[in-house]
Formats: structure tokens, sequence, C-alpha cells
């Protein structure tokens, strides 16, 4: 499966692209670090998935992720959140995007995204160990 | 004001306002921590995780394991203070017995009703007129018995504070307590009564 | 009381109690972060440090470095937190400033000496003084003017709040407020005189 990564600090895009990057189910077509960049890459790679930070600058992971939701409705978007914060986490339910998942929690990330790409929904790690 | 209502007064001083300030504090500090110091771990941690599948020597694997656990370590002791300090830490069930507990001008009736989550604003309003309740009772009532109500309704919070105390003053006056408390009330959008009928008795409703 | 000198002193408030709280606060969850989470930082920055040293790979090595600077600011957030949190936050002039801005009912001359470092206690003391003085200029006196000093002595650290109200009640009465004040100076091991004679005068002295 194809990922986009979408993250703000490149130091977290960074390392999730080599630790995404070494499963060998998934591949890393592109690293963004805003919210625009997560809109033209998306046109541009068509990945089967955007694991993107919640909190970023200038546009919000969640307005990113409403204009991709906007030109497709099947795109799957997971969220990276550092904590569970209540108010981001509710929005990123309702805005049509597949779930989210703890930033830190290195070990679910990936299977986190295999459940996204098979149609699941991921609301932090819980879960995802339960699959 | 004889000395032991004066001391009375002074114990139940300001608590309610003190626990107000150090929540807001606590949020203030959370959030600070949790934009600094969490983003930097958890960042630090992917890192860690990233260093390690790419590791080709089996003992930096080991100890990147390691540091990883270390860092996650880390990462969950700034969860749980954060999490201590955002958390609507203020049972009011506790608080207003604690009050009451340390409130020996007259015994004082408490009843609380089961009640779902009450909003935090709700709690601290309720709180600051208790306390501000409970020390006009000592300074300005008589009164032989206390009752504190604390009710959830279908539709409102409701809080009174009443006593048997013969109403000497009944000019509807408001001192600076009173007001306060109105002002409190007011900022909630709910309503509060004064009843001087037998005793004094507060009503408070805030809409939910 | 008018309706404005309640106003004023609703304005001017706990202001001094709620500053002394959140101090508190900040310095439980200073200890606490500083404890737990800065102890596992350090560790984890000594750890990357060792991966460094024995790291073959010069990618490998790349990100380590990465790694540790990312920890070490974390180790630096973390400490300035910290630092910010134990800080003596508390600029008594400023706060005194403060307190004085805000109140309108009769002009204020504000005399602070030079002065070194007041520890944290004799500031808040000082604070929550000058608050309760003012407020009972608000409700007790007739005054035109007002006058606070703070003086550093070779043994002592004075504070004077005076106005020049005709004394009208000279029983020697106190209030909780008085009382209060009292304590807080008792604490300190230091001394409170009131006098009444043109205009109401309190006195504190708390010795270094
Ligand atoms: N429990 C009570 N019993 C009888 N009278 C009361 C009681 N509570 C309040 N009052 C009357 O209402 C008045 C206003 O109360 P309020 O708390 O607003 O002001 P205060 O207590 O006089 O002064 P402060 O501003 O310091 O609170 C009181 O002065 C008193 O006459
Ligand atoms: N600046 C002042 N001018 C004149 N009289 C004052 C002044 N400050 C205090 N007093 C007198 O001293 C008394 C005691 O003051 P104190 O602050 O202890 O109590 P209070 O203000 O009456 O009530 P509270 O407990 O709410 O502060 C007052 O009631 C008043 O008679
Ligand atoms: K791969
Ligand atoms: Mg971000
Ligand atoms: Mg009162
Ligand atoms: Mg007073």
């Amino acid at each position: 499966m194809k990922i986009l990564i979408i993250d703000d600090d490149k130091l977290v895009s960074g390392a999730l692209s080599t630790i995404i990057g070494a499963a060998e189910d998934t591949s890393v077509v592109a690293t963004g670090s805003s919210g625009e960049a997560a809109i033209a890459l998306y046109d541009e790679t068509a990945p089967d998935v955007v694991l993107m930070d919640i909190r970023m600058g200038e546009m919000t992971g969640i307005e990113a992720a409403k204009r991709i939701l906007e030109k497709d409705k099947e795109a799957k978007i997971l969220f990276l959140t550092t904590f569970t914060d209540g108010e981001y986490v509710t929005e990123a339910i309702t805005c049509g995007a597949k779930g989210y998942i703890l930033k830190q929690d290195y070990e679910n990330i990936v299977p986190a995204l295999r459940a996204v790409y098979l149609g699941q929904t991921v609301f932090g790690s819980d879960i995802v160990k339960s699959l | 004001l004889l000395l032991e209502q004066k001391n009375q007064a002074l114990s139940t001083g300001q608590d309610a306002e003190i626990v107000m300030a150090t929540l807001t504090e606590r949020n203030r500090i959370a959030r600070e921590i949790h934009d600094n110091v969490g983003h930097l771990l958890s960042r630090g941690i992917l890192m860690t995780q990233a260093l390690k599948v790419s590791e080709k020597d089996s003992q930096q694997t080991e100890a990147l394991e390691a540091l990883g656990e270390t860092l996650t370590e880390a990462m969950n002791s700034v969860r749980s203070s954060v999490h201590d300090l955002h958390e609507d830490f203020l049972d009011l069930d506790i608080a207003v017995r604690e009050l009451v507990k340390d409130f020996t001008f007259c015994p004082v009736t408490l009843e609380i009703g089961n009640h779902g989550h009450i909003p935090r604003d709700v709690k601290y309003g309720f709180l600051t007129s208790i306390k501000e309740g409970l020390n006009n009772i000592i300074r300005h009532s008589k009164a032989t018995e206390a009752r504190i109500i604390i009710q959830e309704h279908p539709g409102l919070y409701q809080l009174i504070i009443s006593d048997n105390g013969p109403v000497i003053n009944d000019d509807e006056e408001k001192g600076i307590g009173l007001l306060n408390m109105e002002e409190r009330v007011r900022n909630l959008k709910g309503t509060l009564r004064i009843l001087r009928a037998e005793g004094f008795q507060i009503q408070i409703a805030i809409p939910k």
C-alpha cells in the first residue's frame, strides 16, 4: 500500500518514513509538511492511505482532510496525534477520516495503516491491538 | 463578630477561589508541557524507532530498544502529569464535604442528589457560592442549623443553601459576597433567588 | 456601602490569594516534572551519546546526532518550564503597581525603596496585606489620599499602608481582614502595628 506522510515536523515525517518504509507491504510515496502540501501531494501521488499530523501551523490536518475528502470521498486518512485530545479527536472522527493514532505509539502505526487500508477505522491503539 | 466566628470564617477562607486559580494554572501548564515537551518526546521516540529499523548491528539495536523504552516512559510520565492536570480534578461532592467538615458554627445537613458529570464552571460556581453562604451564616445568622442541597434536574443544576436563623436584617441589601455570587451565576446564565422567610435561603439554578 | 465601592472592592478581589495558590501549584508541578521526566530525559541523552560512540554507519551516526539534539531540546524545554515554574515569578513592584492601578477610590502614593531580592513569603505577605489594606480603605475610610511604602532596611522589610481618612471607629476591633494579616505576619515572625491617629495606618515589619 502506498502511504503519504504529512507532518509539519520534518524530523517526524522523516522518522515515520523510515519506519513505514521498512515494512514489507508499505511504501512511502511522498512526505509533506503542510496541509496545502497534503492536498497537492494527494492528487499527485494517489496514495492508498494518508497519515497526517492533526495539528499543523497554517492549515490543520482536519481542514486538509476535509478538502481532500471533498474531492475524493473514498480517501483514507489516518491522523497522528500527540495525546488523545478530546476536541481534536471528536473532529477527527466527524470529518470523515478513518481515525487517529498516537504518534508515539510507533509499534501500532503500521498495523493501523493496514487496518485503515482494509476499510476499518482506528481510534487510538487499543482498537488496533484487538484487531 | 465573636472571635470564634472569626476563626471559623478564616478557615473557610478563600478555598474555592484558590481551587479555581489552581485549576487555571494547571491548565496553562498542561498546555505548555503538552505542546513543547510532548512534541519533542514523540519526535524522539519516532526517531529512535527509525534508527532501530535501519540498524544492522544487533547490540546497537538492543541499546536502541532500551532507549525507546526510556523515552516512552518519559512520554508516559508527561502524559500522566498532563492528564492529571487536565483532569476535571475537582470532585464537587468531596470538596463540599470538605467545606462542611471545617464548618463548626452549626450543624449542616448536606444533601447531594445523584448527579452525572457536572460541568467544571458550574462546580466552581457552586463551590464559591457555598463558601460565601457558609461565611454569611457565620457572620450574619444566628442559625442553629443549615442545609445545603445539590440536585441535578432534567434541565438544570440546582443549589440551595439555607439556614434557620431568624431574619434580623430584612432590607434587601446585597454586599460584595452576594453580588459576587450573583455575577457568577449570571455568567453561567443561571438565576439566583434569595428568600428571607424562615431563615435565609439562597437558591441557585444553572441551566444545562 | 455604595455600589461603586462594591465594584471597586470586587475588582481588587482575591488577587493576591490567587497568585499565591497559583504559585504553590506551580511548584508542585515543577517538582513532579523535574523529578520524573527530567530524570528519564537525561538518561535518554546519555544513552544516545553511548549509541553514537559505538555506531559504525555514518548515516546512523547522523540520525543519532539529530536525536541527541531533539532530546537535549526536550530537556531544555523541561528545564525552562521548571525554571519558569520555580522562578520567583512575582515581581512585587509590578504586582503592587497593578493593585494600585486598579484602585480608583482615591489617589495612592506608592514609594518602593531600592531593595534586593525579597523572599517570596514576604512578597506574598506584603501583597495580601496591601490588598486587604486597600479594600479596607474603600470600605471603612473616607480617605482622599492613601500611601503605600515598601522599604528594605538592614535587618528587616517594612510595609506601611496609610490613609488620611478621619478615624471614625476607634475601638480596636479587628475583623477577619486584619486578623488574617496579623496571622500571616506572625507566621513570618514579623510584627504588625495599627495606628489610628491622623488616618488609619498599618505598619508591618518582617525580620530578614
Ligand atoms: N445567612 C444569612 N442570614 C441572615 N442574613 C444574611 C445571611 N446571609 C446574608 N445575609 C444578609 O445579606 C447581606 C449581604 O450579604 P453579602 O454576603 O452580600 O455581604 P456581607 O456578608 O455583608 O459582606 P461581604 O461582602 O464581606 O460578603 C448581609 O450583610 C446580611 O445582612
Ligand atoms: N482604612 C481604614 N480606615 C478606617 N477604619 C479602618 C480602616 N481599615 C480598617 N478599619 C477598621 O478596622 C476594622 C477591622 O478591619 P478588618 O479588615 O479586620 O475587618 P473588616 O474590613 O471590617 O471585615 P473583613 O473581615 O471583611 O475584612 C474595620 O471594621 C474598621 O472599623
Ligand atoms: K517498504
Ligand atoms: Mg505538528
Ligand atoms: Mg458575605
Ligand atoms: Mg477588611
